[in-house]
């Protein structure tokens, strides 16, 4: 067996003067704690022809933090981007705050609140870092000043003039996720954003998605790494081909170790 | 006997107001005007655009001959395509009947015992705009050519007639065909201080050319245009207030007696209001000479008719009287005209003012001076 | 296992515009060893991959490989003295099956690829030595699918048949674990153990155990530089690499 | 008299100030297509026939309603710049998502029948268009005699090269359509209106190319033929500029133009041939153009 | 921005025949020659002629553009120049067919060695600018060298004898002769499709980087690649001046690089036969329409348009998906 020292020293519950509000993460819920903000319900999604989620179903409450873990095209991508209504084929049913969407393009509901980051960053090439942060309109307000997002990710910062896609792939990423904290968007929808990133960011989205959780942000988040998901998230999805199969909370996380590892195969 | 025309011209490009549909309606009418088929003579027209290019030109030629019976093939605006057309007609031993086309080397080196070249060609138009230009003093030329075969033979014949007459040349430009922007070489043409700017070009690029000459002040600068190929339809387009006092030689003016108004009238009906261009009343002519011959044949035989269509002299309303002579060369009156000031033209269409008539003997490059084969 | 020095950086510089992206880095990667770099996002180490692989061209420095100079070489010269790369974004010929992927490895080692009258049929020779690479990294049942309709995880390993296809002596494999599930990664990384048996290899990598469990030696960038190097256990207590790094968590 | 490479230094000023002229049509036309290019990803091949409506729209207006060239200046971009959007809503749309290959299949198509229609309609042999009065005259400089028209050309085109420049890059609306550029659907999820944004940059890029054809109308005959052969000529200096750049297609128009100029002083029969000349060199020297972003 | 993967063309190889192709490929093949054969009795042959040069003239655009991943946009430059040197070769030289067509090929050859060396270091949209560029070098030397005779062209080349035995000048013997040549152009470029040479182009088509990084030194696959295609585009194009006995500037403009685009796409770019099947319905009407004046732009126009939004994967490219088949 392969030894996993980075795994071991992350699945501890971290606390320490320095990463406080890691622990408001590890709040016990089973459904949603508060009224749902998002309800996903029997969604289904196609590429084309071919048929991908076959009946999703969900809740987020608002100010929850909450995963969808699963393998490889288990369809986690495709449900954040069927939410987001740019998955061209779907039916099913998408609320928010009430509101059917699963039929209104996406620009709407963007402009409902709703922000994505997707897995492969969607940095522009012909906009500068700059415009590339400053890109997303303000849909709301409450979002994080400039100035807070330099905070996060001072490599921003330096780098504001140069062409978005000349940044190394982590510092994309930190640009991705910068990008739409500006928005005041309420719900986002955060797609494996630690990919590919130092442990030191990591630790640092990691703060970071408490901290927005603290402000009354909700974040759906896909991840790969289910012991990152454990610091932040109040409950689990388990994604496998097209549909939820499991719901773990949080706080259940330990006794269900076993079925979890099972379920994504580790 | 049945009778098949093909008009092959330019039916799209800058030549297609010139020599386009209206050569088809022309020809139609000299079917219609010599009653062929009260006289037994079936005829059928057919006509395809060539696009100005001599693949498709000779392409279509040789499909009309090869499959689809066509006898003689009428109009071809653009020497190069009509060059082709003269070959395999030659080749296929129809009948050519050239009236577009301007390149003196069709009764020249090029010249074939199966074609007539009808309306004009570039030693008369050098000729006749040359000359006049000379006498009235412009001795100094500079020419604006279209860089290709026709402009440069233009060019060629009109220097010669300008040095013939004592006058000289110092310089030419040569403009890519077709052009848009004159404006450099008319620059060039006002630098060189010459007292004629010839231009060596035709329609579209003559239109542009003119016009440009005018809004730069080359005439009122003292300098005289002369459009050596010029027709009644870019006057038209260019406005007389840009085209007036231009000095132009042509074989056909509508206005100038009762039958050439009469048929241009009628012309006029069925081509959208436009009066016939020299060209079109080319086709007209030389497709009704060509039908008395095979009348009075009795035979559509390339050969015998031929010699017939030669043998005759000709006649119809829009030319007079004239001869075909041995090179193919059909000889009739060419005139010099004068484009007439706004307030001069009484009605639409009122353009040219005659300054000269150049009788048929004189109108045309000698038999003996133009290197044809058939001239023994 | 260690036989003198395969790869050789001295004083490697490479700057964009004004901007020094890998500044005067000296790198010696063992014969037989298993080479890590690690470092901070925006470190470098991509561009020095680039670098070495001729990718880039570099402002200043010299690369040695085998002991010969290939500063002034084509990349696809590289590749042919057996130095071989891999890339941070997946890179695979997505209309043609996995079997065919790997199989235009193959053929470039037979070196008759310029041969356009013959019937590609010839090509068949390879599908054994082409099954083979694909059941080492368990795409057996997907040999015949489409490069393109494969998961991102089996994106990245058939990459790295494809790479061994080539037999190379030494791999650069860039972030090869990025973006797979757990099960993946410890196949694939049971797979580089099994190959480095008798290669060297040089990989970035973000995932500290995987490269605690495998690399021999780590060399840590930042901001274009080395801040150090030795093994796990020495530069992960390093406090400057902690700090620029590996974070407070992992104390 | 005293001479520069054997030309009188009065006909090489000249031929530099003509150039010039030349180079503000090549610039508003190359302008609309980068413009269009860049953002849509459409190599627009029906830009020349929008030129040429530009030149019947304003000839329209004055022959069958009688309203003069100021107003056309004003109305006729405009107006082509709709029928520009009309054909985006219902055909170019659909090619989006495609490589740009097809993009221009089509607006060729849509070329060979808007220029077909008109052929068949008003002829090839071109219509005038009288100067305004305004227009008409000129100054005598010494070295030539500069129409009014001209002038007027470069002063026209200057204004509105720098005001689209300043638009496309310096503005938040200039962002949204460069990022639009790159991955609609991520603008689109950012709350952004990208159809509507796609639809007036195509209609914006066919109002320059109306725009340069009210200007040329007085200057040349309005012939449907008018942009067939212009608009490769005007694509060769938008790669030259570097594809997508919208300084690089100003600058470069401007600049061929000068080149053009002075080639037809030295080479006359080679002013056709240069630009191609200068787009290979560019190009083998600077890959993606003089101004463009290397990908 | 880059055309170098073009979505469309995808002509992965399923079941192989007996004879080395799918069986479906040996079929088509075999009725098309059986048509063709026939075909000089049905219809004008001088037209079948022309399909079968323009038919070949696409499909080696095609080898470029379809499976190359390269779209040259100045290929009327192999296709024009090569005429020109067969025309001369054969009326001043007074050299026999074959040998005007070989001399022209071979000068084909020798451009698309020259342009495609300096071509192919650039990318995408800008190698076909580049390719565009020399064309109109190219054609600017046509319209000005003396020995192609401007805008008249080269009239009246001879067809001579075949070997210096057989008389050409019978439509039909000639036929025989094209429809040979034909077959051979079209079975060798199926053969460099299918080669393993063909296989590294794909790869490098669908991922350069990746196929550098394996060693391949991808430049000179696809100077390669670039000269077979001017080769045989040389081919065609010194076969049509014997055919039409003229040589002219129109083969050499930048529309005929335009025409040979638009055939290929409409037929079916990355296709094995979309190419022929776009020459044909292309020459047929601009052939029989010819008449229509105006009407034959719109018609074009409007069929061009009605392609692109409707079967943009060109005739064969349908019929390939509706049969579930590479064609
Ligand atoms: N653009 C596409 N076209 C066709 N099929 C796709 C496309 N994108 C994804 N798929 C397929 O849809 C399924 C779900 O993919 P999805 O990207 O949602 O998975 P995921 O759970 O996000 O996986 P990963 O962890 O690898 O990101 C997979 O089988 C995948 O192959
Ligand atoms: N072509 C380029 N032009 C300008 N700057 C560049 C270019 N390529 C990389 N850079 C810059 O060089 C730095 C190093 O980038 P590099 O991709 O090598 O980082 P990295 O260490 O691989 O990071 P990551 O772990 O995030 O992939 C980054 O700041 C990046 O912005
Ligand atoms: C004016 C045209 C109808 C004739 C053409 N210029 C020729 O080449 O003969
Ligand atoms: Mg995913
Ligand atoms: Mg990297």
């Amino acid at each position: 067996m392969l030894r996993f020292p980075r795994i071991r020293a992350l699945s501890k519950p971290i606390s320490g003067p320095d990463m406080p509000e890691v622990e408001l993460a590890s709040r016990p819920a089973a459904g949603p704690s508060t009224r749902p903000l998002l309800r996903v319900d029997g969604l289904q999604g196609w590429y084309g022809e071919s048929h991908v989620l076959h009946g999703v179903s969900f809740e987020v409450g608002e100010g929850e933090v909450v995963t969808l873990l699963g393998r490889n095209g288990a369809g986690k991508t495709t449900t954040l981007k069927a939410i987001m209504g740019i998955l061209s084929r779907r039916s099913g049913s998408v609320t928010y705050e009430g509101r059917e969407t699963i039929k209104l393009p996406s620009r709407l509901i963007a402009q409902m609140g709703i922000a994505y980051c997707p897995e492969e960053r969607a940095i522009f090439s012909s906009l500068s870092v700059e415009e590339n942060l400053m890109l997303p309109p303000q849909v709301r307000p409450g979002g994080l000043t400039v100035e807070q997002i330099f905070e996060l990710f001072p490599n921003l910062k330096e780098r504001l003039s140069s062409q978005g896609t000349k940044l190394s792939g982590g510092e994309q990423q930190m640009l991705a996720i910068g990008r739409i904290l500006r928005t005041g968007a309420k719900l986002l929808l955060l797609d494996e954003p630690t990919e590919g990133l130092a442990p030191v960011i990591v630790q640092q989205i990691g703060r970071t998605i408490a901290r927005l959780k603290d402000e009354g942000f909700t974040i759906v988040l896909v991840e790969q790494n289910f012991h990152f998901a454990a610091l932040v998230a109040d409950r689990h999805y388990v994604v496998e081909q097209g549909r939820v199969i499991d719901t773990i909370p949080n706080h259940e996380l330990d006794a269900n170790i076993d079925k979890l590892h099972a379920y994504l195969g580790v | 006997t049945d009778v098949k025309i093909g008009v092959l011209n330019d039916r799209s490009g800058i030549y297609a107001d010139i020599a386009g549909e209206g050569s088809v309606i022309a020809a139609q009418m000299a079917v219609e005007d010599f009653k062929a088929t009260d006289k037994g003579i079936n005829v059928s027209i057919v006509s395809a655009d060539h696009q100005n290019k001599p693949d498709v030109g000779s392409n279509i030629a040789r499909q009309w001959y090869d499959t689809e019976n066509v006898d003689v093939i009428a109009d071809v605006p653009t020497s190069s395509v009509a060059l082709a057309v003269n070959e395999i007609t030659k080749e296929k031993n129809k009948i050519f009947l050239a009236s577009g086309p301007a390149s003196s080397d069709l009764t020249g080196k090029a010249c074939s015992p199966n074609t007539v070249h009808w309306t004009y060609d570039t030693w008369a138009l050098a000729n006749g705009t040359g000359s006049a230009m000379v006498a009235q003093g412009g001795d100094s030329w500079f020419f604006v050519t279209a860089d290709y075969a026709f402009g440069h033979a233009l060019e060629r014949d009109t220097t010669a007639v300008v040095e013939a007459s004592g006058g000289k040349v110092l310089g030419a430009v040569r403009h890519p065909f077709p052009g848009q922007d004159f404006s450099s070489f008319l620059l060039q043409a006002q630098g060189s201080g010459a007292k004629v700017v010839g231009l060596a070009n035709a329609g579209g690029d003559t239109i542009n050319a003119v016009k440009q000459a005018s809004e730069f002040g080359i005439t009122q600068g003292g300098q005289a245009l002369a459009a050596l190929l010029m027709f009644i339809n870019d006057v038209h387009a260019l406005g007389l207030e840009v085209a007036q006092g231009l000095v132009l030689t042509s074989a056909f003016y509508w206005d100038k007696n009762d039958q050439t108004r009469e048929f241009s009238a009628r012309f006029q009906e069925r081509n959208a209001g436009q009066k016939p261009s020299m060209i079109e009343a080319g086709v007209y002519a030389s497709v009704l000479h060509y039908l008395k011959a095979v009348e009075a044949v009795g035979d559509k035989d390339a050969a015998k008719v031929m010699a017939k269509m030669k043998e005759m002299p000709t006649e119809d309303p829009l030319f007079g009287k004239g001869t075909i002579r041995a090179d193919g060369r059909k000889l009739h009156d060419m005139y010099l005209f004068r484009v007439k000031k706004p307030d001069q033209s009484k009605a639409p269409w009122d353009y040219f003012e005659t300054v000269a008539t150049i009788p048929a003997d004189k109108a045309f490059r000698p038999l003996a001076e133009g290197g044809c084969s058939l001239v023994k | 296992m260690s036989s003198g020095a395969i790869l050789e950086a001295a004083g490697l510089t490479k700057e964009f515009g004004g901007f020094v992206a890998v500044n005067n880095v000296n790198l010696t990667v063992e014969r037989g060893s298993v080479h890590a770099l690690i470092g901070p996002n925006g470190a470098g180490k991509t561009t020095l991959f680039n670098l070495l692989t001729k990718f880039l061209q570099p402002t200043r420095g010299a690369i040695r490989y085998q002991g010969r100079d290939i500063t002034k070489m084509q990349p696809a010269d590289i590749a042919r003295l057996g130095l071989v790369r891999s890339f941070q974004i997946s890179a695979v010929f997505p209309h043609m099956t996995a079997l065919e992927n790997v199989r235009i490895a193959l053929q470039r080692r037979r070196g008759d690829s310029f041969d356009f009258w013959r019937s590609e049929k010839v090509l068949s020779k390879f599908d054994g030595e082409g099954a083979a690479l694909l059941a080492d990294v368990g795409l057996t049942a997907f040999s015949d699918i489409r490069a393109s309709d494969l998961s991102y995880g089996r994106k990245r390993a058939l990459e790295i048949a494809t790479t061994l296809a080539l037999n190379p002596e030494m791999l650069l494999l860039d972030e090869p674990m990025a973006g797979m599930a757990q099960e993946d990664i410890e196949r694939i990384s049971a797979l580089i153990r099994r190959i480095s048996k008798n290669r060297t290899i040089l990989m970035v990598e973000h995932n500290l155990s995987v490269v605690a469990s495998l690399s021999n030696r780590i060399t840590v960038l930042a901001r274009g530089k080395v801040l150090a190097e030795g093994d796990y256990a020495a530069v992960s207590k390093d406090p400057r690499v902690i700090e620029a790094y590996i974070g407070a968590g992992h104390a | 008299m005293f001479e520069l490479l054997g030309i009188p230094p009065q006909v090489l000023f000249g031929q530099l100030l003509l150039g010039l002229i030349n180079g503000s049509f090549y610039a508003v036309l190359s302008l609309g297509l980068a413009v269009i290019f860049g953002l849509l990803n459409i190599i627009n091949f029906t830009h020349g026939a929008q030129y040429m409506l530009g030149a019947f729209g304003a000839w329209m207006l004055l022959n069958y309603l009688g309203v003069g060239y100021w107003w056309a200046v004003f109305i006729v971009p405009p107006i082509v710049g709709v029928t520009g959007i009309v054909l985006e809503r219902v055909l170019i749309r659909r090619l989006y998502h495609l490589d740009h290959l097809y993009g221009l299949l089509l607006t060729f198509g849509l070329a060979l029948i808007i220029v077909g229609f008109f052929r068949q309609f008003f002829g090839v042999s071109g219509l005038p268009y009288p100067p305004p009065p305004l227009l008409n005259g000129g100054y005598n400089l010494g070295f030539m005699y500069l129409p009014n028209s001209r002038a007027w050309v470069i002063v026209a085109s200057l204004i509105v090269c720098l005001a689209t420049w300043f638009i496309i890059e310096k503005t938040r609306l200039g962002a949204y359509l460069r990022a639009a550029t790159e991955n609609p659907t991520m603008v689109g999820a950012f709350g952004i209106n990208v159809p509507l944004l796609v639809t007036l940059t195509y209609g914006f890029g066919v109002a320059l190319a109306g725009f340069a054809g009210v200007l040329a109308a007085p200057i040349y005959a309005v012939n449907p033929n008018m942009g067939a052969d212009l608009i490769i000529v005007v694509f060769a200096v938008v790669v030259i500029g570097g594809m997508g750049s919208i300084l690089g297609s100003i600058l470069t128009g401007f600049g061929l133009g000068l080149i053009e100029g002075l080639t037809r002083v030295f080479y006359p029969e080679g002013s056709a041939v240069v630009i191609f000349v200068i787009m290979a060199l560019v190009l083998l020297v600077k890959p993606a153009g003089l101004f463009g972003r290397s990908v | 921005m880059t055309t170098d993967t073009n979505p469309i063309a995808m002509a992965a190889i399923t079941s192989v025949g007996a004879a080395g192709m799918p069986r479906h490929h040996l079929a088509i093949f075999a009725a098309l020659f059986v048509f063709l054969v026939a075909a000089p009795f049905l219809l004008y042959p001088i037209f079948v002629m022309k399909v079968l040069c323009f038919a070949l003239f696409a499909c080696a655009f095609n080898l470029l553009l379809g499976f190359g991943g390269l779209l040259s946009f100045g290929h009327a430059a192999y296709f024009g120049m090569a005429s020109y040197v067969s025309a001369h070769a054969a009326k001043v030289w007074g050299l026999t067919p074959e040998l005007a067509i070989i001399a022209g090929t071979l000068v084909a050859a020798v451009l698309g060695l020259a342009i495609g060396s300096l071509a192919i270091r650039r990318h995408g949209i800008y190698f076909a600018m580049v390719t565009l560029a020399f064309a109109q070098m190219i054609y600017f030397f046509s319209l000005q060298a003396a020995f192609t005779g401007g805008e008249d062209g080269i009239q009246a080349v001879p067809r001579g004898h075949l070997f210096g035995l057989i008389d050409l000048r019978s439509s039909e013997v000639l036929y025989f002769f094209v429809l040979a040549i034909f077959f051979a152009g079209i079975l060798l470029i199926y053969r460099i499709i299918h080669s393993p040479f063909g296989q590294v182009l794909k790869a490098i088509r669908e991922n350069e980087p990746r196929a550098i990084s394996l060693g391949y030194r991808v430049n000179r696959y696809k100077l390669a690649v670039f000269v077979l295609s001017a080769t045989l585009a040389g081919v065609a194009g010194a076969t049509k001046a014997i055919v039409f006995q003229l040589a002219s500037l129109t083969d050499v403009y930048w529309t005929m690089s335009g025409e040979v685009v638009l055939m290929t796409l409409l037929g079916g770019m990355g296709t094995v036969f979309g190419p022929i099947v776009g020459a044909a319905v292309i020459v047929t009407m601009q052939n029989y329409l010819a008449t229509f004046g105006d009407w034959v732009t719109i018609g074009q126009g409007i069929i061009f348009v009605v392609a692109v939004l409707s079967f943009r994967e060109g005739i064969v490219g349908v019929l390939a998906k509706w049969i579930r088949k590479p064609l």
